[in-house]
């Protein structure tokens, strides 16, 4: 596995940085909460459906609060409060209040051990859902082993069932884990849509329901093909840790949750990003899902010669915050991608060096890597070799979550055909060139080993430079993928709170904790 | 003239094609095949390849021979035939006609988060070597950036008393780019705006056709440039002055 | 049961075509590829791809939607529908049904030096695990080789008094391989043999179908194997013997 | 180069073998000649031409003497005895012969020094000729210096005019060689057909017309884009000495030109293919033209991992040919393929062995790699996928002549897109590689290294066994593609026959003794 002969030394001061990067961002995280962050809290006390107006409940009473109450003491203990002064138990408690027009913050608050009390049968009822689910995943795993490398594609069809008909369809080909791509914008809803959906925009909602639908066919195809599936959805967004509950409700195994993606590429303010990435990351700790991180993405919009150590450092800094949130490793599916442009004099070779790299510093990541999408054009057949090229990094440097790429990426989401034929291009290669990469060794300060030093170099000094200069500023000036956003600009600001001292949020307390017991 | 398409001979009328059914891979499913073929017109179809992909769903890859040939001098492009000027041209172009700025204001407009079409267009750094419109002397170019609502767009256009407004458009699934392109001329007619700005659009659908069809001025699709825009609106601006 | 092509979603129709013009890369050259589109009844045909491809000629490749579903259930398959007996059944079948061994006389005829598919079903070692006719208890294999006359040919049939006859046909240029096999039917019918063998076809690009209407008992395509033919073959023998 | 680490006297050991196999039927070459090459003698005396019947001159000539006189003494004497008693010059002569029904052998035959005097000038003519276009292609090449690979793609029309368009169009893309296909079977007719035509199988007839029209535009095209364009065609066949007779006249870069191929593919008799192939290669030597051979073929009917070694047989038994007809090191345009069934696992790195094997024997010979075709379907995306994988193990070993796959192998001869995108696929993986091959190892003794060994092997003893019982004996055997030959069957036996102690063969000598003095 040791193939470019990097210097361990400096990896170890990249880290250092990074982490110095992290504490810094997490002390502001640990001071703030997000009314999507509160709306978690409710969904993992059992709270869900919708009002007369399709408004999620779980919005419509952290909204009550906002408006009326003190947020900043943080939901759980105006729920309480509710269910203790009303003697009810939270069904009764919200039909009474979905019939009756009275506000959350109409009852005495209570103390922070009577919170508990009252809450604990609700988010304990939750976690063992969770619980469960994670047993269950251990034991579809332990009874199919995984290979090295899992093929990785989308569906996209806007409608849940076919999009079932779609993933069955690829599993059987031989994806082992299916992405349903969300809705274009849904990320940027400050909600999440409720029930089963059949009208989306080159992808699906995300709901809890279409999570359910969808987990339901994987497994019987898991079974089938003795093979358990993966299923993939997108937290990143305005909803991020109340994605990241749903999915660990509904046995999703990956989910996208970049600690900076929705910042960059939504325009999502970054101090809500923050603060919804901790929690949404805690969740995903405590559920054993596998997030997936975004700087892939940097090289679709900058150059990926040019800013390649862009990637390698938001790696460490996204590595940094996983570890805030008690991710261990085998959670951490950082990502790359393979995005040079292939007129580029022996790219083959600087796309080599840069998976090798990821792979040599993060060697127990599941890492992702991503397809070629920004120098693909119509021309599908020759789409259908630069995928070839990158299955070939793939195979070479043993990457984890393998992305397909697909031929008619420059024109639509994927059609069936699409995606079974780049299944296919994908086994042609793990199976041809099984062994290739530990057949051959790389020259000696060779054009492969350069490249990996020199992008470790600068990845270390973009990292010196941000723990300088703080994350916060450091994305105000745009260090990565050419974007620069503004500390109080972008979407969900409002939603920002910082904590009362009193702040009470049972579920991620218990999640905390629970890894401190460990 | 009449022209076929070419395989290895004049007018052998050769085509590819290729596309799922959804049955299982048999005979009677590659006869199918043949038939959707045969209804595309194709003259001895050859179903060349047959694959099962999946439970219910098979993949064909079909060659033939198409039956008509086309009439070439019937066609009528309306294509955007200008000679690209260089931006030196373009500047002085400006400062010959005009005596204060041109204000250009560009996005990508709706749900649609992809920029770095406009980017390519505005930027000072521009695309493959040709400067953006922000480095133009002459041109003061405002690039909003994504996800830009048609209504802020049409708000910052009387605020900076645009002439020219640059829409950017990527995703086309289910049209949405249709119905967002079409709003923003309803929302400029509206407000009285629509004659008094030169309208256009790009993205790696948007032709010059389908742009006009859709009531702007001009569109740009994949391979264009700062300067390609930039001609066409000058001129364009010049043009109207005259009227 | 109506039926269209399947990208994503049932029913959408879409098919990918790609095909060369012989014009240079030009607008009004891709609108031609378009109205070619149109003319193989697609609706809404994009053109995702144009690319100059030398001095005279562009390719393209488009997408786009077939406008008429085919009606299943009117698809008639002339189909071989017999199960595959294995070489134990078959040798049985023989054993019971005749007293002589059954006389297969096959080759790759005309011009055609391709081999390698009648050697996959005649030769002792076979195909893909399946051994060939050569290894049948109960049936005497010739295999003439490559580019044999349809003349020499029939002169050995007559020669080894045989029960099949098999022939082999690859190239398929300028229908080479139509005019070859038809030359062989009228050479047996000459001969007044036709009705006393059964004459079977087989190659990359030979179906059940064309070889029917050729004037052969069976056709045979690619992932045929000796078990197939000596399955139709032997029944077929049985069947005439009864009449 | 040396990534194999190979045992050099096992190689020195398979040469020997090698030279004594051929040794042994040069020795059976040298006391016969054929029809074919006595109507090579008259077309390098500048006979050529058709009768009213449209048969060949040199045909009728050579016909004429074998049915009235002795073409044991060879055409030389016949001609240049009645050139002598007619005092007639050849046209003149040859006018005579057509309108008056007479034979060649009414003359009394005239003595060796006379043959050559009054031949003289009409081979000399023809020598040069060939000897100025050496001279040009020589000049050629000066100006425009070839890169270490030569895309080469072939033209199959049947129709000169469209081969020519074709061939413009694929130069303009990027090939350095372009081939015209023959028509389907003419390989077996024992004449060369006359004049410019345009019906043909599956290819164009060769015939001098159509080498003089095709390098015609491959020149001018060779200016336009600087870069000079081979031409090739194919020699093997019942008239393998009058197609390189031809070739030289007309300034072929390259011909097909196997010792073996006829015999095994085409069912050509074994004497007569290897005499033929002699006096063939002779002339290639003579006009600086590669000859092309043609092992790759094998692995078409038989296994490619078990028959591995033959193809590597068969280039030692063709080096050995190549250099008793005095053809140096650099014309050897030695044939292998790549034709593993890509579902053997690490195919590739079996293929990887075996063209860097060749490429370490054979470190001067302008090696000619084939492209997958056997294992090519009807599927056009994994046959892309297919010919990248042969394109990258082309670029990792440096092969020379990189004779490209076409996705449409599977269905018909090449169309013009076809033949464009394959050209844009190998020029993708060259320079996207471009340094790859440098820039790694191979582990020692692992899987790539051991196929190599065990190859060399198995050739060293295919050779022995050959060199002790003989080629003639072996090829009745089936030692290669699995085919057996009779040595008195297959096509052409007829036209063989012993050299009486008198043959002259004017040009033959003459071409002979010119290596001699250098
Ligand atoms: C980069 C990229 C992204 C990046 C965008 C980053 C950014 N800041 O722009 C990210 C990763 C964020 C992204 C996200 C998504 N993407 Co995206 N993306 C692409 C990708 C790979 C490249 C597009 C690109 O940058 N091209 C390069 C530029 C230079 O080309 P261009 O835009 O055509 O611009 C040129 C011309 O068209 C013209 N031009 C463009 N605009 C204008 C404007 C004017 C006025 C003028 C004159 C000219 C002009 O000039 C430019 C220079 O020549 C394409 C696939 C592909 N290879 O094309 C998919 C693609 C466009 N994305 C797609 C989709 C579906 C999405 C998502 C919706 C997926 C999802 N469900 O999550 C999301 C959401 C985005 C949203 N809400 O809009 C689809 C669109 C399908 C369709 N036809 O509708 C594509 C085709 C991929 C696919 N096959 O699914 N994407
Ligand atoms: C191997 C091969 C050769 C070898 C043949 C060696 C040999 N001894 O057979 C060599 C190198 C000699 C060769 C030469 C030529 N070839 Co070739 N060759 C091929 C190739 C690569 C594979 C064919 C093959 O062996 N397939 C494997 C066998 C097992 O499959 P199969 O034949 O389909 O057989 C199966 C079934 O069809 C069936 N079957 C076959 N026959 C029969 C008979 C009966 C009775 C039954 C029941 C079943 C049956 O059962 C078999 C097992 O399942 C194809 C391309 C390709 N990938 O298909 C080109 C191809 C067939 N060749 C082609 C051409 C043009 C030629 C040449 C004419 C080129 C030239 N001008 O020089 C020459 C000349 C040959 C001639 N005179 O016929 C073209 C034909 C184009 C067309 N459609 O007309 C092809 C398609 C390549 C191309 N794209 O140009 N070729
Ligand atoms: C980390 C991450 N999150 C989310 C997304 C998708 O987000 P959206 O649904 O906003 O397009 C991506 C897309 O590639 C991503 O990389
Ligand atoms: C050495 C050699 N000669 C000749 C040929 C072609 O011969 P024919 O024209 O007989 O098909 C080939 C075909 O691949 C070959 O490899």
């Amino acid at each position: 596995m040791n193939k470019l002969n990097l210097d361990k030394k400096q990896i170890e001061s990249c880290r250092n940085y990074a982490n110095l990067i992290g504490q810094d961002v997490q002390n502001f995280i640990n001071k703030h909460s997000t009314v999507s962050v509160e709306r978690t809290v409710l969904r993992l006390l059992g709270i869900d459906g919708v009002d007369e107006f399709s408004i999620p409940l779980p919005n419509k009473l952290v909204d009550d609060v906002v408006k009326n109450g003190d947020i900043s003491l943080g939901i759980s203990v105006y729920i309480a409060s509710a269910l203790t002064e009303k003697k009810m138990d939270l069904d009764n408690f919200l039909e009474y209040y979905k019939k009756n027009n009275i506000s959350l913050t109409d009852f005495n608050l209570i103390s922070r051990e009577e919170v508990y009390k009252v809450l604990r049968p609700y988010y304990e009822k939750s976690l063992s859902t969770i619980k469960k689910n994670k047993h269950d995943r251990s034991e579809f795993l332990r009874e199919y082993p995984r290979g090295k490398t899992d093929i990785y594609v989308i569906v996209a069809t806007g409608n849940i069932d076919e999009d079932v008909i779609q993933a069955v369809s690829a599993a059987k080909a031989g994806a082992d884990i299916i992405a349903v791509i969300r809705s274009t914008g849904q990320s940027l809803l400050d909600y999440v849509p409720y029930g089963k959906t059949t009208e989306g925009f080159g992808g699906t909602f995300a709901t809890q329901e279409n999570f359910k639908i969808m987990r339901e066919a994987l497994d019987k195809v898991s079974r089938e093909e003795q093979r358990y599936i993966y299923l993939v959805n997108y937290a990143s967004g305005l909803c991020m840790p109340e994605i990241a509950c749903m999915g660990a409700l509904e046995r999703l195994d990956v989910l996208l949750n970049d600690s900076m993606y929705g910042i960059i590429f939504r325009d999502i303010n970054m101090q809500r990003t923050f603060i919804d990435q901790y929690f949404s990351r805690l969740i995903n700790a405590y559920s054993g899902i596998i997030i997936n991180t975004g700087e892939d993405n940097y090289l679709t919009t900058a150059d990926a010669v040019e800013e390649a150590h862009t990637v390698t450092a938001s790696q460490f800094i996204n590595e940094a915050f996983a570890k805030l949130a008690n991710l261990p490793s085998n959670l951490m599916g950082l990502g790359h991608a393979f995005e040079i442009n292939p007129d580029v004099e022996n790219s083959f070779l600087l796309e080599l060096a840069q998976a090798q790299l990821a792979r040599e510093i993060f060697p127990d990541a599941p890492l992702k890597y991503m397809p070629p999408t920004k120098h693909i054009d119509g021309n599908i057949f020759k789409a259908y070799q630069q995928n070839a090229m990158f299955n070939m990094v793939t195979t070479l440097t043993d990457q984890s979550i393998h992305l397909l790429g697909m031929m008619t990426e420059a024109i639509h989401t994927p059609f069936m055909s699409d995606r079974y034929l780049a299944i296919k291009n994908a086994k042609m290669i793990q199976k041809a060139m099984k062994s290739f990469g530990s057949e051959i060794q790389f020259k000696e300060n060779g054009i492969i080993q350069r490249r990996a030093y020199e992008v470790l170099d600068e990845a270390e000094k973009l990292l010196k430079q941000i723990a300088e200069q703080g994350l916060f500023n450091s994305l105000e000036n745009g260090v990565f993928a050419q974007t620069k956003r503004n500390i109080n600009g972008g979407k969900g600001l409002l939603g920002v709170f910082e904590k009362h001292e009193n702040y009470i949020n049972v579920v991620l307390e218990k999640m905390e904790e629970s890894f401190y017991e460990d | 003239m009449k022209i076929k398409p070419y395989g290895d001979t004049f007018n052998d009328g050769k085509v590819q094609v290729s596309f799922t059914l959804p049955l299982s891979k048999s005979a009677k499913a590659t006869a199918a095949a043949k038939e959707i073929a045969k209804e595309m017109g194709l003259i001895d179809p050859s179903v060349v390849h047959a694959e099962s992909i999946g439970n219910d769903f098979s993949f064909y890859i079909v060659y033939g021979s198409v039956k008509t040939a086309i009439e070439l001098d019937k066609i009528q492009v309306d294509e955007i035939t200008q000679e690209r000027l260089s931006r030196e041209e373009i500047e002085q172009l400006i400062k010959t006609n005009f005596d204060k700025n041109i204000v250009f204001i560009g996005a990508s407009t709706g749900t649609d988060a992809h920029t770095v079409g406009i980017d390519a267009i505005m930027n000072m750094k521009g695309f493959a070597g040709h400067y953006g419109l922000e480095r133009y002397e002459g041109i003061t170019a405002y690039n909003l950036g994504s996800q830009v609502l048609n209504e802020d767009f049409v708000k910052y256009a009387i605020e900076k008393q645009a002439d020219v407004l640059l829409v950017s458009q990527t995703v086309t699934q289910k049209e949405v780019h249709l119905k967002n392109m079409v709003e923003l001329v309803e929302l400029l007619e509206a407000e009285g705006l629509r004659d008094r700005i030169i309208l256009i659009a790009g993205g790696a659908r948007i032709t010059h056709e389908i742009a006009k069809e859709l009531g702007y001025d001009a569109g740009f699709g994949p391979g264009s440039f700062a300067e390609d825009v930039a001609t066409f609106a000058i001129k364009e601006l010049i043009e109207r002055k005259k009227r």
